[in-house]
């Protein structure tokens, strides 16, 4: 058995045993479209998971991390996921704020902030999009003023899309610190407590029901002054760092639910009679190609390869991966046929309508299928910019 | 040539203003927030007021005795504008089934009643999901001494809270599927179902051991497979007009937002690939609409299974059409797009309810396939 | 039995009876893609026709045609392509140069051209797009210059896909006739004949092996005085008149076509055992459909309403047609299977794969599916213009 | 992980770079407009000067011992620049059939010689459309006194004018499958046939009671159904490389063209529309190029059930991309996209008649169903 087969038993053993008990009703729980669920349970979850040393396992050891391998830890997803292991509470933390910390913070900021994330104690969320700046990054409103007398940082304006923000602790956010500044200059990225007077928090109800996601509306709020990562005026280069650490490994655990959706799709035309029907044999056939393209594809792009082909190829995933989950969806309710319409007490059934409903956000947040095609153009084909306005 | 009679164009025109007022997006949310089973006011001031449904009743009951046309015209606006009514089970499933299979004294009566406004009625259908659900019911009826007794279950039937009436088909002993209507509290028990789609009500009807006077069987001499299928076309054609209805409603509130909404400094209509996808829609709404007034013009006139086969090709190409419509709809609204304050996923939802109904397009292009193969279908 | 219908018979016994003899060669020939076939025979057919009274039969009686109705054009159009007549060699003259010459021209000029477009005996083409003016036709850079001594217009420039330009007698072109003006001003309309020393003519080949369009070759070619349509100046507005005379009738007669190419291939498919695949059969079926979709479609582009509604649906008549046989043409090559490879001497099969072949065109010429898009946007439902650029 | 190996990248970039320039435009047009066999100079170059014909032949038969991936990364290069060689023919189809079912003496001598390019081979694979032609041949094999006497015809054989060598399965009186050796000129009637594609040559095969020699019947035994299959498998996976190149050729044609054509004063580079439609081109390319390079890792490691499945999706992904991006190729280079002197009627070409091969779409989807629901397929 190689090193990478006994690491993936140890995950499996240690998931058999721990997600369990109380915690059996988070199997499968917190997915897409119902981030918000079962909070307090699943954030014990966290630390029941950092107890056993699984959160930030990826980290390298000197940062509390297990210092794991890209072979192990797309093994640990995949077998996280295989297990029905929840969505991540902790996720935030651990696959974007931590590792920015890691590159850019100072050394007093990892020790406060690190240990929290590790232990599974302190919950963080982002503050990246605003109404009018959701594909726009470039063009963020939300102000921070420097406070002469404590160095501090207040800060006024709207974020959107911040999910888990009612849920969470903390929120990093990128804000304009230069007057009159435009586009990628004069931005800050700031790290601010939500528990403070002058930050209101609105969950945002969505297709499915859930809210999962908010907005946060700052009136005067106060980022302290050693809660800056980088320089003010960095904000542009912090945060796109960040959003490259997004991008990963934690996809291959997101096939394995997708796979699962897959399963259960084929489980239910097989007993509903939707199997006879040569048009969804079809479809489901086709599904199963893209899950197995797009796995090959990711670990395509998990790998060395730094050719034009390879980068420009890397910039599919994250439309590939939202619009055959998209489509999935819409299968999934076709096998169902009348049974798709009504919310039943049979979790399989209410998985598969969640994801139909939900996956419709797949294709918009983290980037539209429209910015993506605009940025696989102009970046992986070299093809002319789009004009920007002056509306 | 293929065109509105200057009657037929008021009516459009009058019903478009009025369903624009009356069917708000917030009148349409009073009734999925509360899970209500319709809009009462919305339908009293169309089956009393406006008498939209005598359109298509024959005057010796009571009605109009106008065409498919009008109908169809009617089923678009309220699909454009989502209506909580039940306006399509009345119309264009219940009335016409009657129309088609029922007893003189039936249609006296019912008909009578529903060109009055009096009265709201739907269908128990079998399998709402089968292209042809008519046969499909589990719907026993025995023969007693005064009548018959009733006994299955119907698992969806759709306005069923909201009917006065509902037309249950049965089997009987003989085989022979014949027809009765159950007025309300009549011994059936109805449950509200919870749906995605709260736009059109469905609930579950259960018939154990109800007695039904003889006088409440209503077909002349049993459901006719030819009446099953003029009606079933009936009930196609107004579905798929709702469904395009639909898709130009999620257009139309596509298009709104696009041209209000700024990004990179422009409208984000000014996008050339936003401009084309809109564009698209407009075209399959072109296609759709023609097939599906085409279709409506030679209904009655033409070949009954001709007209049968176009109304398949209308419900294929209007369920394709109101699903993209929708998923643009979701898509290029970007962020809002999926929330619960914008309307899109009203449309959404409704579209994959909708296209589940009366035979998917699978069901309906095999139909297609078998006439121009002529050789049936495949087995 | 109604007017139309005994007009319907009438057609129908007409091409019976002289469609047959040395003509019978031409059953079903001529098309898309081999509009340059038989030629010397189809001029003939041209006459044969004239001789009937069938060549613009939907002229005002006043002019020479017969003042028919539009339905009974509809049936003409029918019940001529259901008889398998060939593609009309005298199209152009007929269906465009006649009607903007009946609108714009002088007596004279009509006095002049009309008899040859309707004995059959005078073959036009249309000079209008440009290499670097295809979709772009306000960028026409041809030059017409006026010889101050005699009145005549000396054109310079190139036309391209001018169809059967190598078999026609004249030729309108559009071109350029104030020094220095851009756009759609100070163009003119001109006739001009073919067969003058400055004028050479190239066939274009094409995909399927055919060469119906040409580049046509001005250097210092000559249009009479008198042969110039409106006023110098105006020819914007006329090309784009003439434009309009083309969108109609005769769009019913090519429907009839259509439904030959679909029953040719149901036909095969019954034979070559393609009819037992369940994705044979949705596709033929969903063909079916769209053929009578754009039959209605084309009954209400035709009817009278001019609601901005059916304006805009109207717009939409090309995309469709051109769209839904492009597809057509691989739902062939698909039913054939492997047999779509080879050539053989095999009339029903060669028919589908020049149809397979030239369909490319459909969505290209008379403006492309991209400009087609952008009209229906900003054309019909508002939506912004796209910016023109400045290279 | 999944990239190429130092070794693997150098072999990629050196035959693009080869096929750049030998498989020009021009070098494509004089074998489609002379209707040659292929073209003889690069066929002597591939096969003996670069040797890539070696690369997967196993080294104890003088190959290179190499794996999948090296023959995928030359088809998906020959394939993007329609090289008119019989490259897939002998390495994809033949050499792997000749190691999968052949006997000892056959592989000895033919494996040699094809490694060491002496050889162009072929396979007269009974109807080259069926997901499984191995099955389907008509030719009949009759044991005779010192020998056997092939009599049949084969409609369609690729690269055969070309070849200097067919294989013929042919039925033994048994049922049984053999494989029959035929050099150039031993009795075999050859006939070029006209085809649409003229990038990929197509004859027909006839023999008339041709007698051949127990040294000419080359499989170990029959040819197995496992062998068979394997050989199947390697075919459809170099054709899919094949496609999927050809695909990226379209769009790299179509990309230097709409970078350079203006319109209304601009580049139509920079369109959005055609951004977007460049960019899903790009998309479906990284999909369908994962796939194949995914099956071609896996074939021999995983099992072979699995990795055939992967093959097939990889044909369903190629076959689709190849004809949309030559789809798009033509119409995004407007009025030229459908004339003679610019490429894209050949890439389209290409595409219509590779997607015939080896299986429709629908059959490759429909073996991927059976096994995802283990039903064995619909009946």
């Amino acid at each position: 058995m190689s090193g990478v087969e006994a690491f993936r038993t140890e995950v499996r053993d240690w998931m058999a045993i721990h997600l369990t008990g109380k915690f059996a009703e988070l199997k499968f729980r917190g997915g897409s479209g119902e981030g918000d669920a079962l909070p307090e349970l699943r954030k014990e979850w966290e630390r029941e998971l950092a107890a056993g040393g699984w959160t930030c396992p990826g980290w390298a050891k000197e940062h509390g991390g297990r210092g794991l391998s890209v072979a192990e830890q797309i093994a640990f997803q995949e077998e996280y996921s295989r297990a029905g292991g929840p969505g991540r509470m902790g996720h935030i933390g651990e696959g974007l704020m931590g590792p920015t910390l890691i590159a850019f913070g100072t050394e007093e900021q990892k020790k406060r902030f690190l240990p929290g994330i590790l232990s599974g104690t302190e919950f963080w969320c982002q503050g990246y999009s605003e109404p009018s700046a959701g594909s726009d990054f470039g063009n963020i409103k939300t102000r921070a003023k420097l406070d002469p007398v404590t160095g501090d940082w207040i800060v006024s304006g709207q974020k959107v899309w911040t999910s888990l923000a009612h849920l969470s602790d903390w929120i990093f956010v990128v804000a304009r610190c230069e007057e009159g500044s435009i586009g990628r200059n004069g931005l800050i990225f700031l790290l601010m407590p939500l528990s403070q007077p002058d930050v209101e928090i609105h969950p945002i109800k969505q297709i499915g029901g859930g809210a999962e996601f908010n907005s946060v509306f700052f009136d005067g709020a106060r980022a302290k002054a050693e809660d800056v990562v980088g320089q003010p005026g960095d904000g542009w280069k912090i945060a796109m760092a960040l959003l490259g650490f997004e991008r990963g490994i934690s996809t291959l655990g997101q096939q394995m639910s997708f796979q699962q959706e897959l399963d259960l799709i084929v489980e239910i035309a097989r007993e509903n009679g939707s199997d006879r029907s040569p048009a969804i044999r079809q479809r489901v056939a086709y599904a199963w190609t893209g899950l197995r393209a797009m796995r090959y594809l990711a670990m395509r792009v998990l790998s060395d390869d730094q050719s034009a082909e390879a980068r420009r190829e890397a910039l599919t995933y994250k439309y590939q991966w939202s619009n055959w989950h998209r489509d999935l969806g819409r299968l999934a309710m076709d096998v169902l046929k009348m049974d798709a319409n009504v919310v039943a007490d049979d979790p399989r059934r209410e998985r598969l309508q969640q994801m139909f409903l939900f996956a419709r956000a797949d294709t918009i947040y983290g980037g539209t299928n429209e910015i993506q095609l605009n940025i696989i153009a102009e970046q992986g084909l070299g093809m002319p910019k789009e004009p920007r306005g002056k509306l | 040539m293929l065109e509105f009679t200057p009657d037929q164009q008021m009516i459009r025109e009058e019903a478009q203003r009025f369903l624009r007022e009356q069917s708000s997006s917030e009148a349409i949310r009073r009734v999925v927030d509360a899970g209500a089973s319709h809009d009462a006011g919305l339908w009293a001031s169309i089956s009393r007021e406006l008498g939209w449904c005598a359109m298509a009743i024959p005057e010796a009951f009571g009605g109009l005795g106008l065409g498919a046309t009008e109908v169809v015209i009617l089923m678009e606006l309220t699909g454009a504008r989502l209506a909580c009514v039940p306006f399509w089970s009345t119309v264009c499933m219940a009335a016409r089934l009657i129309e088609a299979a029922g007893s003189e004294a039936a249609k006296t009566k019912y008909l009578g009643a529903i060109a009055a406004g009096e009265m709201a009625v739907t269908v128990a259908l079998g399998d709402l999901s089968a292209a042809n659900p008519m046969s499909g019911t589990s719907v026993r009826a025995v023969k007693s001494a005064d009548g018959y007794v009733l006994t299955g279950k119907v698992a969806q039937v759709i306005d069923l809270a909201a009917a006065d009436l509902v037309i249950v088909p049965a089997q009987l002993e003989d085989g022979a599927t014949a027809l009765f209507a159950l007025e309300r509290d009549t011994g059936q028990v109805i449950l509200p179902l919870k749906v995605i789609d709260g736009t059109r009500p469905v609930a579950s009807l259960e018939l154990a051991s109800v007695a039904v006077s003889t006088t409440q069987r209503i077909d002349a001499g049993g459901l006719t497979d030819a009446a099953a299928q003029s009606a079933l076309a009936f009930a196609n054609l107004g579905l798929a007009a709702e469904q395009l209805g639909a898709a130009q409603g999620a257009l139309d509130v596509t298009l709104a937002y696009v041209a209000e909404r700024v990004q990179f400094g422009r409208t984000i209509a000014s996008f050339q690939a936003i401009k084309h996808r809109c564009a698209e829609l407009v075209v399959d709404i072109a296609e759709a609409r023609s097939l599906v007034f085409g279709a409506a013009a030679g209904l009655g006139g033409m070949d009954a299974a001709e007209s049968a086969l176009e109304v398949s090709g209308a419900r294929v190409l209007a369920s394709d059409l109101q699903f993209r419509a929708a998923e643009e709809a979701i898509q290029l609204h970007g962020g809002v797009g999926f929330t619960w304050e914008y309307d899109p996923h009203l449309y959404f939802k409704r579209a994959q309810a909708s296209a589940a109904l009366l035979g998917s397009r699978e069901a309906h292009l095999d139909r297609i396939a078998a006439s121009v193969f002529a050789d049936g279908g495949l087995k």
